[in-house]
């Protein structure tokens, strides 16, 4: 599963496919890190009426 | 702090995100994996030294050279041993499993005394001492009584120092009745006495025929030595050696054949006697064999002058192809074809022992087939039937015998063999149940059972233990529990067959003499004793001659002292082989004109008048209007010992599923019966019935119903007992009339849907 | 794929089987019973629970009485090289638990790592491979015929033959004390191929000319199961019967076995 | 009692009668959790399954769900990626559709599997050849895609949503949806395929086998499509049930004659591919393995060629045929039937390329191997049913699902 484990190999199949699972889990790992800060952020700035009830959102 | 909802809510996923991001969990998961893979009830096989011990099996009646691989003292596998004569670096299945056997939950692991009732399997462990000092005391009491003839003794076989221990004690003791367990081989025995005049059994030199003509003998399904038996079988697909095959069904046998002959059951004889026909119509037989060294082929004068018909006329009268067509169903084209092949070969054989052997048949059948190998000469010659001298290497002092041994001795033998009705018989054990039960008081008082499994074994198996009943003291010498063991008052348990020496005169059908070495592959596992040893105490409890009758202070000693000479070879090969070199024809025979008897004295008048008709079966055909034919397959052994968990593992579903025996019909039987293939029903013949499901095969002769043997075994392990039905329950003997050998090769029957 | 080891020829193990030899005894399996603790349940009768990494088929010509013939075909994994290793089964197993050495054309099954999904059954068309769908249980006394060059595998995985590799390991061992780096014919033998009384069974390497199995294999009357499908099997039968080599493989009405051009 | 927790502006029914409900539902739950553990502690010796049968109801009912909740990434496809706004109203019960069928392949994996304890082992020694592993990763990593999606539902519960690190949370994450909506249908499309590609790479079973594009057989392709294209009814089914159940219309005719068409098209392409498919198979792809069509159908008990017609023509071209139409389309019943028929066509078409792929004898001496689930399977294949059942009578009660049900539904 990650590169330098044993039975590792590089090869083509290897690369797409992990290339192809690092990129999709980069991109959950990534979103849900930056909402997780933003409404952190947003909880200490105490903004938190800021956007109403969010109907939109639905 | 105040712990409010929020900071309830913060600190619980607080915790686990902690949890997640700290090693906990992983080395968790990692644990639990590794534990999967080492769960503690898994067996892990401890390693240790690895060494190979040379023994003998005696699982199976081929006696199969082994070699045992060990683990320190563990013994973890069993495979041939190369160079031993007819097995050679191969074993059956019975003996490759052994093993299990002498690890298995059902060996013996003490004296054991009858508690319940006779057969409920109820018994108490005792010890020796008092084991032996009870058989100890019932045989001196008997003795005292002058009732020494009551004593019986049941073997497997004859030959051997083990058996010849238990047939010297009854001896010694003052009775006739030692007896062994019906085979093909009796039948053998009597032809070769009235034939050639010989105590001999028989030899096939297989590997040097080249065309084998067999009446229904499961080649390749347990007859003689399977491992040899196969291997000879291979020999002949390389050299192209035709083989053909006799018999109403597709046996395995008739499938490798190069020529499946379907035939009537029963017919063999008079089949043998039209391929006889053929070879003397078309002049094909061996002249000079049958002109010098035979006799009574043409005309002869019996003892009171009168002229008889000689073999020649009475075949060439009585048995031409189209009637022996008529009774056989085998086209008389096909019976000249194939008689005029056979008689063309050069080393041609004809084969009988129907399956692989486990009951005679009728004398006419070895008298025709026995015939055609005269015939063709092929008698004690390459490629032949060899007449091999009895083993002669058991060389004791003949015993000094008491009045009472001599009284005693002198009686005739409860079964009848070698009295003036079955002269030639040395053992008709299966007519023994009829004599018991047919009697008042039991014949046979105390029974000593040692290798064999008569409540199994013998046909009619109800009636057998209906006379079990009756005997007073059985005494069995089983190492494992078997259906005759559970009918005794006391079990001595012999060691297994890994953990004993033994001579085992084998393997069974080889053309050449050869004694092999069984030995201890471990030391005994439980509070067993060797069967030797146990009878040769038995003698010296009984005091007096009989203790002087077995002067050896123990079995292994008997053993060293009989093989002498050879015990070093032994020790060292595993086996050895007596000299033997065939005599020639002119020496050959023993019978007063030193010919070969092509009609033999007693038979003569009894042929002559009677004729050979197939054997009748058991039965009423309006009530039973099938007929079942046992069969011998080679995954199933039927001897004494049943199956070993491998090799009950590989019985095919279609004999076996769960508990249930599938019985084989044609399509057509099928059809009539209103049967499907798997479905329930219930085989009765006129011994009992049975609940089997129904296997509906095409290589079966319509009308009849095929059982496989060897199932239905009332003790043992979980892993074999209760499978099935013994076929023999089903069956009973049908008594030849003048060999008294059992020649029922099956018995009326009916199948119905359960 | 594991690469071949440096110094040694990759070898192709694999096995002829004369099914005119063949009576179907048995020995085999039980030789392959006990050679690789297999265990035994108080029923075996259910064939689809009954773990025989040989096992003995049964053929017939279905035709009727009296012209009805069978036949016994000795079925041990057949070692698939598929197309360049791509054995069917190796190439589903999703933890890599089974692979096929290009070193010794043998498919290995590792069955600590092996977690039960079975993929590979469903991908084997000759049911070479085994589930434990029971833990293995000895009863008391038996587990001392285990033997110790083959680990008993735990409940909920898959197994197969294995061509015995462990007396290939141990024959290599051998061979490497003994200062040889290669492994003879003789030295290399599966426990069925030893036990077969008919003889039926013969071993060794497919690339060795000097190997029996070389040769037969080339008999005009060899032919393997299933090769239509590409699996490309070392497991050759030879048989003189033809109805016997054409149930080997599949075939369409008009067609002919030996005249299908098949893969590989 | 717990009118607290319930979204303002709809109606619910009393507490009791929801406690009931979930206690009846909630004794399936247990029956099919007490046959789980037997499995699990008992080894699968508690199935049915053999030998021959290693894949059975249970790979079966995850193929099935899988395709099934196919709805939830095909209708945020449509949504997020092609712009299809209606979408939005119905787009959160799919996701919990979604969700529910996705655990639920997850736990019956984890309970089909012979050492569940080293299931991980699919992850940690990974074979990138096996369609088995990409769609152990997709799956999983889908899964953790609408956990994503279903959080923020959660966290508009009315009481949660007052914490602000949950309403900024879930804001946000409404706020990028999109983008988790794409890798969900990248991960969807290739888990879809892999499923396909489990029996379609199978070369030793000719029954199962297809050819296709370089690692991809066809099946590949069109377990992706005909997911994508029956998802969206299975959706409009559940929501069809939940509206019967709760009395009330939930999401607007529009909506739903929207998705209904869009599956009703994708229904259709699927199923023209899917014909050319059997075409090039039964002519092409099996004669040249030894096989007539008619071999995987006769000789056995159970699999005739009405299975065929069963998936092809009343599970795929009569569905394709009434949703296309826009007068058959708009009729309830008629889209109902529509719906069901192809709910069961692809259940049929996975159930084919499962069970039916295991009996077909391969070798010409074997035979058609048969097999019926013991009640241990059974058990555990309900046991998602009922816990998604729990969990959408939950949803509903708690969450706003569905943001037109105040709308349609007025409280007074």
């Amino acid at each position: 599963m990650f590169p330098g484990f044993f039975e590792w190999i590089w090869d083509g199949g290897h690369m797409l496919f992990m290339g192809g699972l690092w990129y999709a889990l980069g991109i959950i790992g990534l979103g849900l890190t930056y909402c997780i800060f933003k409404a952190a952020i947003e909880t200490a700035q105490g903004d938190g009426e800021g956007h109403g009830h969010g109907d939109e959102h639905h | 702090m105040k712990i409010d909802r929020r900071s309830f809510l913060s600190l619980g996923l607080g915790v686990a995100a902690g949890s997640v991001l700290s090693p906990l969990p992983w080395k968790l998961t990692d644990d639990l994996s590794i534990w999967t893979q080492t769960w503690p009830w898994t067996p892990v096989p401890k390693d240790g030294a690895v060494h190979y011990v040379h023994s003998v099996s005696t699982l199976c009646s081929g006696g199969c050279g082994i070699q045992v691989r060990k683990v320190d003292d563990r013994a973890i596998k069993i495979e041939g041993m190369e160079g031993y004569p007819g097995s050679d670096g191969k074993a059956c299945n019975q003996c490759l499993a052994g093993i299990q056997k002498l690890y298995g939950p059902d060996h013996i692991q003490t004296p054991l005394k009858r508690v319940g009732n006779r057969g409920e399997g109820r018994f108490a462990p005792i010890s020796w001492d008092e084991a032996m000092s009870m058989v100890a005391e019932q045989l001196k009491k008997l003795r005292t009584e002058g009732k020494s003839q009551t004593l019986g003794c049941v073997v497997e076989r004859e030959y051997g120092t083990i058996p010849q221990l238990f047939k010297r004690f009854a001896k010694v003791y003052g009775s006739p009745n030692f007896m062994t367990m019906p085979s093909y081989l009796d039948g053998y025995e009597q032809i070769f006495k009235i034939m050639q005049g010989e105590e001999a059994i028989p030899g096939f030199d297989l590997e040097n025929a080249d065309y084998i003509l067999s009446f229904g003998s499961g080649l390749v399904e347990g007859w003689g030595s399977a491992p040899r038996m196969f291997q000879a079988n291979s020999l002949w697909k390389e050299k192209g050696v035709p083989v053909v095959q006799f018999e109403p069904r597709l046996s395995n046998t008739a499938a490798k054949a190069t020529q499946w002959v379907p035939i009537n059951p029963g017919a063999e004889a008079i089949l043998a006697l039209g391929l006889a026909h053929v070879i003397i119509k078309e002049n094909l037989f061996h002249y000079d064999f049958v002109n010098r060294y035979s006799a009574r082929f043409e005309a002869w004068e019996d003892g009171q002058g009168t002229e008889q018909k000689g073999f020649k006329d009475r075949v060439l009268d009585r048995y031409d192809p189209r009637y022996v067509s008529r009774v056989t169903g085998v086209p008389s084209s096909q019976i000249e074809k194939i008689a005029r092949e056979f008689a063309k070969a050069e080393s041609p054989i004809a084969l009988c022992g129907r399956g692989a052997g486990h009951t005679p048949g009728a004398i006419f059948e070895f008298h025709a087939v026995h015939a055609l190998n005269g015939l063709v000469g092929n008698i004690n010659r390459k490629g032949g039937v060899w007449a091999l001298p009895k083993p002669d290497y058991i060389a004791w002092p003949e015993p000094a015998l008491d009045e009472v041994a001599k009284k005693g001795g002198d009686t005739p033998r409860v079964d009848g063999a070698g009295t003036e009705t079955y002269p030639a018989a040395s053992s008709l054990t299966h007519r023994l149940p009829a004599m018991i039960n047919d009697a008042e008081e039991s014949p046979i008082q105390v029974l000593l059972v040692h290798g064999a499994n008569p409540c199994y074994c013998l046909p009619d198996t109800e009636t057998v233990r209906a006379a079990f009943e009756k005997i007073p003291c059985i005494v069995s010498f089983a190492s494992h529990m078997d259906e005759t063991a559970l009918m005794a008052d006391l079990i001595l348990p012999d060691h297994g067959h890994l953990e004993k020496y033994q001579d085992v005169p084998a393997p069974e059908g080889l053309s050449v003499p050869v004694i092999g070495l069984a030995r201890p592959v471990v030391a005994p596992l439980y509070d067993t004793r060797h069967v030797g040893d146990t009878v040769i105490q038995l003698a010296k409890a009984m005091g007096g001659g009989m203790a002087d009758s077995f002067p050896w202070k123990n079995y292994e000693e008997c053993l060293r002292k009989t093989l002498g000479q050879h015990w070093k070879t032994m020790e060292e090969k595993g086996w050895f082989s007596p000299d033997f070199s065939g005599p020639d024809w002119n020496e050959a025979f023993e019978t007063p004109t030193r010919n070969f008897v092509f009609i033999p004295e007693r038979y003569g008048k009894d042929t002559e008048e009677a004729g050979v008709s197939p054997i009748e079966v058991e039965g009423d055909p309006i009530t039973f209007p099938m007929v079942m034919i046992p069969f011998d397959h080679v995954r199933i052994a039927a001897g004494p010992v049943g199956n070993a968990p491998f090799v009950m593992k590989t019985i095919e579903d279609t004999l076996l599923r769960d508990k249930d025996i599938f019985v084989q019909v044609h399509p057509k039987t099928a059809g009539k019966a209103g049967l499907e293939e798997g479905v329930l029903a219930v085989l009765s013949t006129p011994k009992g019935s049975a609940k089997v499901r129904v296997h509906v095969y095409d290589g079966i002769q319509p009308g009849l119903v095929a059982v496989p043997r060897g199932l239905g075994r009332g003790s043992g392990d979980e892993f074999m007992a209760d499978k099935g039905v013994n076929v023999n329950r089903l069956i009973g003997p049908v008594e030849d009339p003048v060999s008294g050998l059992n020649a029922a090769w099956g018995i009326r029957a009916n199948l119905t849907i359960a | 794929m594991k690469k071949a080891a440096d110094h040694t020829k990759p070898k192709r193990y694999g096995m002829v089987i004369d099914l005119d030899k063949c009576t179907g005894c048995g020995a085999c399996m039980v030789a392959c019973f006990a050679e690789n603790n297999i265990p035994f349940k108080k029923d075996e009768s259910e064939k689809l629970l009954s773990i025989t990494w040989m096992r003995v088929y049964k053929l017939s010509n279905k035709k009727k009485y009296p012209d009805t013939d069978i036949c016994y075909l000795p079925r041990p994994c057949m070692h698939c090289e598929g197309h360049e290793g791509h054995s069917p089964c190796v190439s589903v197993c999703p933890a890599t638990v089974t692979d096929y050495s290009t070193e010794t054309g043998i498919v290995s099954q590792i069955y600590t790592r092996c977690f039960g999904c079975r993929y590979c059954m469903a991908a084997c068309p000759y049911h070479a491979r085994y589930f434990n769908w029971w833990d293995p249980v000895w009863p008391k006394g038996m587990e001392k015929m285990l033997s110790p060059d083959v680990s008993v595998r735990m409940r909920g995985v898959v197994e197969k033959c294995s061509f015995c590799y462990h007396r290939y390991q141990r024959a290599k061992d051998k061979a490497y004390v003994e200062g040889r780096t290669d492994v003879e014919e003789e030295e290399y033998q599966t426990a069925c191929t030893q036990a077969c009384p008919a003889r039926a069974i013969t071993f060794g390497d497919l690339n060795n000319p000097k190997h029996k199995v070389y040769e037969l294999k080339q008999d005009p009357h060899a032919f393997r199961l299933l090769e239509r499908l590409g699996t490309n099997p070392k497991v050759y039968y030879v048989s003189s019967r033809e109805w016997v080599r054409k149930s080997g493989d599949n075939y369409l009405k008009h067609e002919e076995p030996g005249h299908i051009a098949t893969k590989h | 009692m717990d009118s607290a927790l319930i979204p303002k502006g709809v109606q619910r029914c009393s507490l009791g009668k929801f406690t009931l409900l979930i206690a009846v539902v909630g004794a399936v739950l247990l029956w099919g959790v007490y046959a789980m553990l037997l499995c699990w502690i008992k080894g699968l010796n508690q199935t049915n399954m053999n030998d021959y049968y290693g894949f059975a109801l249970w790979i079966w009912a995850d193929l099935a769900v899988i395709a099934l909740g196919g709805g939830a990434f095909f209708t945020g496809f449509l949504k997020y990626i092609v712009g299809k706004d209606e979408l939005k109203n119905i787009i959160n019960y799919a996701v919990l559709i979604g969700f529910i069928c996705y655990s639920s392949a997850l736990l019956i994996l984890a309970i089909d599997i012979g050492q569940p304890l080293r299931g991980w082992f699919i992850f940690w020694h990974a074979n990138v050849h096996s369609m088995l592993t990409e769609v152990a990763f997709c799956l999983s990593c889908y899964f953790a895609v609408l956990t994503i999606e279903y959080i923020p539902l959660i966290l508009e519960n009315r009481q949660l949503n007052k914490v602000p690190f949950f309403h900024h949370l879930a804001h946000n994450m409404h706020g990028i949806m999109a983008v988790f909506a794409a890798t969900g249908a990248f991960l969807s499309f290739f888990h879809q395929g892999s499923l396909g590609g489990v029996s379609g790479v199978l070369f030793g079973r000719p029954f199962g086998y297809r050819e296709g594009v370089f690692v991809w057989p066809w099946t590949f392709f069109l377990f992706t499509w005909s997911a994508a294209a029956y998802g969206p009814s299975f959706t409009l089914m559940c929501t069809k049930i939940l509206e019967k159940a709760s009395g009330k219309q939930l999401v607007k005719d529009n909506v739903v004659d929207l998705l209904a068409k869009i599956s009703g098209w994708m229904i259709l392409t699927y199923i023209i591919a899917k014909i050319a498919d059997t075409l090039y198979w039964a002519l092409v792809t099996a004669p040249a393995r030894g096989h007539t069509l008619m071999d995987f159908y006769s000789n056995n008990p159970v699999y005739g060629i009405w299975i065929l017609v069963l998936e092809i023509v009343l599970g795929g071209i009569i569905p394709a045929i009434i949703l296309v139409v826009p007068g058959t389309r708009r009729n309830g019943y008629l889209r109902m039937t529509a719906i069901i028929l192809g709910v069961i066509g692809v259940s049929v078409n996975r159930w084919v390329m499962v069970l039916q792929v295991m009996a077909v004898p391969v070798m010409p001496f074997d035979f058609w191997a048969m097999y019926y689930p013991s009640w241990q399977e059974v058990a555990t294949t309900i046991l998602p049913v009922a816990y998604g059942i729990i969990l959408i009578a939950l949803s509903y009660r708690y969450l706003p699902i569905f943001p037109q049900e105040p709308e349609l539904n007025p409280v007074d």
